[in-house]
This record gives C-alpha cells, structure tokens and sequence, in this order.
C-alpha cells in the first residue's frame, strides 16, 4: 500500500467544485456549466482509463443538487415582488362628473380610414407568419425542463424491479459482482443501473464493496447486508 | 262638500300625481339626454321602475309632444322598433359642427374596433396577435363602451360589434350586411383615393 | 293710420324680431347641446355671427331662465369667467348612470384624478406612491382622455391637469382658483357623506 496517495484529477479546478459542495456558498449555482463539467469529467477519465464510478456517483449527486439550486433561484424569481411601501397623503373622494351630453366628432370615414391601415398590417403579419412556417421559437418545453416528478416516480419502480432481479439471482442473500450483473448491458443502461444501486444502498437494502484492485464491485443482499462493508 | 276629507284627498292626488308625472318626464328627458342614443321602451322601463312598456311609451310621447310645441333645436324623435332618441334637428348642424371636437374613440382604439367590425365574430387572441399586446386595454375600453360584446366559449373569447355601434356610425344592425356595406365603403374609398393619386 | 307703411312695417318688425329671437335662442341650445362642454361668450358669438358680447349673453341668459322656468332635468348654469354650460342637473345622475357608455367614470381614476388635481403640479412618481401601482394605468386612461397632461422633465414625469379638465367640471382654468374650488367640493362632499353616515 503506498502511503503517498496522489490526488486524482477531479479534485482539482474545475472539476472540484463537484466534489466541494461548501465552496457553492460564495458563488451562484448559474455560473457553474454543469454539461461541460461532466462532460470533460468523462474525458478525462476515459483518457486515464480507468473508470471510477465513486467519483462518477459524487459528481451525479453534486450536478443533481446544483441542479436543483438553480431551480430553486428560478423559483425564487418568479415570487411577485414586494408591493411598494404606501405613502400616505389626503386623497380626495372621486370628483362627481358631470353628465353631459356631447356629440362626438368620429364618423364612419374615420373608421374606414384607420380599418384600411389595419388591414394592410394583417397581410404583412400573414406573409411574416408564412415565411417563419411555423418554426417554433423555442424549443419544447419538456426539452428544458426534465420531467423531475416522472423521473423520481420512475425511480421507484426501477429499484424495486432491480432488488427483485438482485433477490432472484442470489435466491434471497448472496453477493453478486457488478460486472455480472451489467453485462451485456448497453453502456447507459449500465450507469443507469449503478445509479439505482446508488440509492438501493442508500436505503441498505444492498451493500456495496469495491475491490481497490481489481476494480469490481461486489454487491451483497440479503443477510450478508449488516457485513458487508460500505462505500 | 259632503265629503270633505275624500275630496281634500282627491285634491291632494291630483296634486301627488301631477308632481309624479313631471318627475317621470325628467326621468325620460334625463334618460334620452346622457344616452345620446336610441333607447328602448325596456330601457325607459327600467328607468321609470315599471314593467308597463305602455305606461313608458305614453310618457315619452307626451314628452316629444312637449319637445315639438317648444320647437326649439333639439327634438325626440320615434325610429322603428319603438326605440326613441332625443337629437339635434339636422338643420342647425352646420352653424354648430365646428364645436364638436372630441372624437368616439381615440386612433388606437378605434383602429382595434374596424378590425373587429369587419373580422366578426373573431376571436380575442386572433386580434391581439394582429394588433399587438395593448389590444387588451382596447378590448375593454370597447366593451365598457357598448361597442363590442365578449362571449366566452371556454377558453377562447369571441367578439363582436354591438347594436350600438351599428346606429353610431348608421351601418345595418345585421352584421352580414354590415360587413358588406364596410367593405362596399372601403373599396369605394380606396378607389376614389388611387383615382385621386393617378389624377 | 297716418303712415300706415311705416306702422306695417313695425309690425311685421315685431314678428320678424320674435322670429329672429327664437333662431338665436335655438342656435345657443344647438351649440351648448353638441359641445357638452361649457362655451364662453367668445364661442357664442361665432355661432351667433355677432361681435357682441353683451348680445350673446342676453339671449344666453335668456335661454338658461327659459330652461329653469321649465324646470325639467336639464340646466343651463353659468360658470365663473362667463362661460356657460347645458347639464343633467346632478339629482337625477343616479337614475341614468348606467346609460352613459363612457369609461371615464369608474371610481378608481377619478379618485386619481382628484388628487392630481389638488397637488397639482405632483410627480408620477408620488402620484404611484399615494395611490398604489395600478395608478399608472389610471395616469394612462387620464392622459388618452386629454386630462391630464404629462410633462416629462428629466427622468421625472410631472403631471397637471388640462383646460379640458376645467372645463369637463366647470372649474376655474387657473391652477390657484381650481383648488380653491375644488378644496370646497370635496369638503362639502365629505361633509354630506359623514352626514349621511351618521344618519
């Protein structure tokens, strides 16, 4: 074992502040570029070759809660702003108007004046609105805004299928290693299922054991749990 | 004399009646004053508190009556459908025309209400995508004036001109013919222009 | 019978003058009809086609005792600076109200243009402070019915009221005098309003 551990990558700039959460205090979570982040997370641990799915859970779970800070500012924006202080004065009752009668001055040429420049302005609005086609301006909101409370209903069920999967291929406890459990798997179903293991051992319905070595990591049910060391 | 107090009585209604008849004709005279426009005997019942369209109508005749024998420069006049209005005698229009100077509307109002009159019934978003977002204030200003209606159908808004507007500007209360007589104006007006731009 | 030309003359004189009379009485209605807004003696004179002054208020004057001799829901008033004015006498405003299709006259805007008026020259500013945010909708309506003027200085915008809003209600065009006037309105007012409270 050597003594002098170096410190991986992601522990430094820019990466770092995935893996720092208190240094979030002193700046806004929308100055931080999550995609590029994880994006360039991944490179560089694809250029090292080695995949270290700790640091690959840490960095999920820090992106999801700077996530959730900005939706949380969104929020926060969209409160209505404090109405303006009332400064008291005498204001007087409402005027009594008197009723008059009074002929007006606008006749139908008038009208057809102003409906002739109406008109002119809806067919330029027409052909503006032909030659856009239809095009949307923004793109779909779901495109934006991740369907949050789907996904996490979602969620539930995956896990409890998977612990049930887990359950049947150990026949009730037994240890099962990770790479098994994947194979065959297309890569993001692989990550998608770390990530459910993620919360099954968060709730110890599943322990989780990496070998320093090989990197394989072992996933114990059952009884074995309260042995099994954690991550 | 032999029964005083039923005549004193009697006197006194007379009296309490006469004083209520001027009270109603003032009542009408009022009505037809601030409208400025045709009023219906419904409308002059509601303002006379009875449901008799009869009783409305003796009213507003003896009053039109009065009007004619003064023979002054306003007068009230019956149209059709037993509607009335009270109005300056066509005669002395000219010596006073250059008094009138407020206009029905202002430009922007006025120009969201000829959409509306030659577009209906069209629906409220339909006319703000053409006239743009301040419509909105247009739209009510219209309908606080009785120019237009706003029927709802769910979540959609469906407008149209009122009977009013057609008896301001002197178009047909059927909106059909209305939009065709508008339209018969327009073309007459745009050629007479291009004409006149040719010359 | 000595000069019977000249005693015929004298009476058709008479019929033709009385004739005359009741033209320029009709004339004077016509024009304080259509205005609907008080005219001074300058204005009567054009459509009288006069340049006496003292003429056009003789049959001006002659015409508002016509009409408080007949006693009905019009009056003829006299307004400072000899200005004249034919209104619905203010008894009966709560009978008609709701015929008028104007939108001036909802209590919010008039409440702000009463405090305008009083404070006068006031910035937008203060005016939004007093009256709360939706006062700049208020500001707007005033200012597109040619009440109030807006004067921007600045970043600031002062406002003040217009000589059609002087003449709308029959106040002095003077700023000093109009507050003057309208400080006993309102008083008067909130008087007869607690009064009626206490009631």
């Amino acid at each position: 074992m050597s003594i002098e551990v170096k410190k991986p990558f992601y522990l430094r700039p820019p990466w770092n502040i995935l893996f720092e959460l208190h240094k979030l205090e002193k700046i806004s979570p929308w100055s931080i570029n999550i995609a590029y982040l994880l994006m360039s997370f991944l490179e560089e641990m694809k250029k090292m070759g080695q995949i270290d799915f700790r640091a690959s859970g840490v960095a999920l779970d820090s992106s999801a809660f700077i996530y959730l800070m900005k939706t949380k500012l969104l929020l926060k924006l969209q409160e209505p702003p404090k109405p303006p202080k009332v400064i008291l004065d005498y204001v007087p009752p409402p005027l009594i108007v008197p009723l008059r009668h009074e002929l007006t001055s606008t006749t139908i040429r008038h009208l057809l004046e102003v409906l002739d420049e109406v008109l002119k302005n809806e067919t330029i609005l027409i052909n503006r609105f032909e030659k856009t086609s239809m095009r949307p301006i923004l793109p779909d909101p779901s495109v934006i805004v991740p369907q949050v409370e789907y996904y996490l209903m979602e969620i539930e069920i995956q896990m409890e299928r998977l612990y049930a999967t887990l359950c049947n291929m150990v026949k009730g406890s037994g240890i099962i290693e990770f790479s098994k459990l994947i194979k065959g798997l297309p890569r993001l179903e692989a990550i998608r299922t770390f990530i459910l293991l993620l919360f099954l051992a968060q709730r110890e319905k599943v322990g989780l054991w990496q070998d320093e070595n090989s990197g394989e990591i072992f996933i114990t049910i059952g009884g074995l749990n309260a042995e099994a060391p954690r991550i | 004399m032999q029964k005083p107090q039923e005549s004193e009585s009697k006197g006194e209604g007379k009296e309490v009646l006469r004083e209520k008849l001027k009270r109603k004709l003032a009542l009408v005279e009022a009505a037809l004053y601030v409208a400025g426009r045709p009023l219906s005997l419904s409308d002059l019942c509601s303002i006379l508190k009875t449901q008799s369209k009869d009783k409305a109508k003796k009213i507003v005749e003896m009053l039109a009556r009065e009007y004619a024998n003064r023979n002054t420069a306003i007068e009230i006049l019956e149209l059709k459908d037993e509607r009335y209005v009270m109005q300056l005698k066509s005669e002395f229009a000219p010596y006073v025309k250059k008094l009138i100077k407020r206009p029905l509307l202002s430009p922007g109002p006025l120009k969201t209400l000829s959409y509306i009159a030659i577009r209906q019934p069209i629906s409220q978003k339909k006319v703000i995508e053409v006239r743009g977002r301040h419509a909105y204030t247009h739209i009510k200003v219209l309908k606080e004036m009785g120019l237009i209606t706003i029927e709802k159908r769910g979540r959609s808004a469906m407008l149209r001109t009122t009977d009013y507007f057609a008896d301001y500007f002197g178009l047909s209360r059927d909106i059909t013919t209305m939009k065709r007589e508008l339209k018969k104006i327009l073309e007459r007006e745009t050629s007479e222009k291009s004409q006149m731009e040719d010359a």
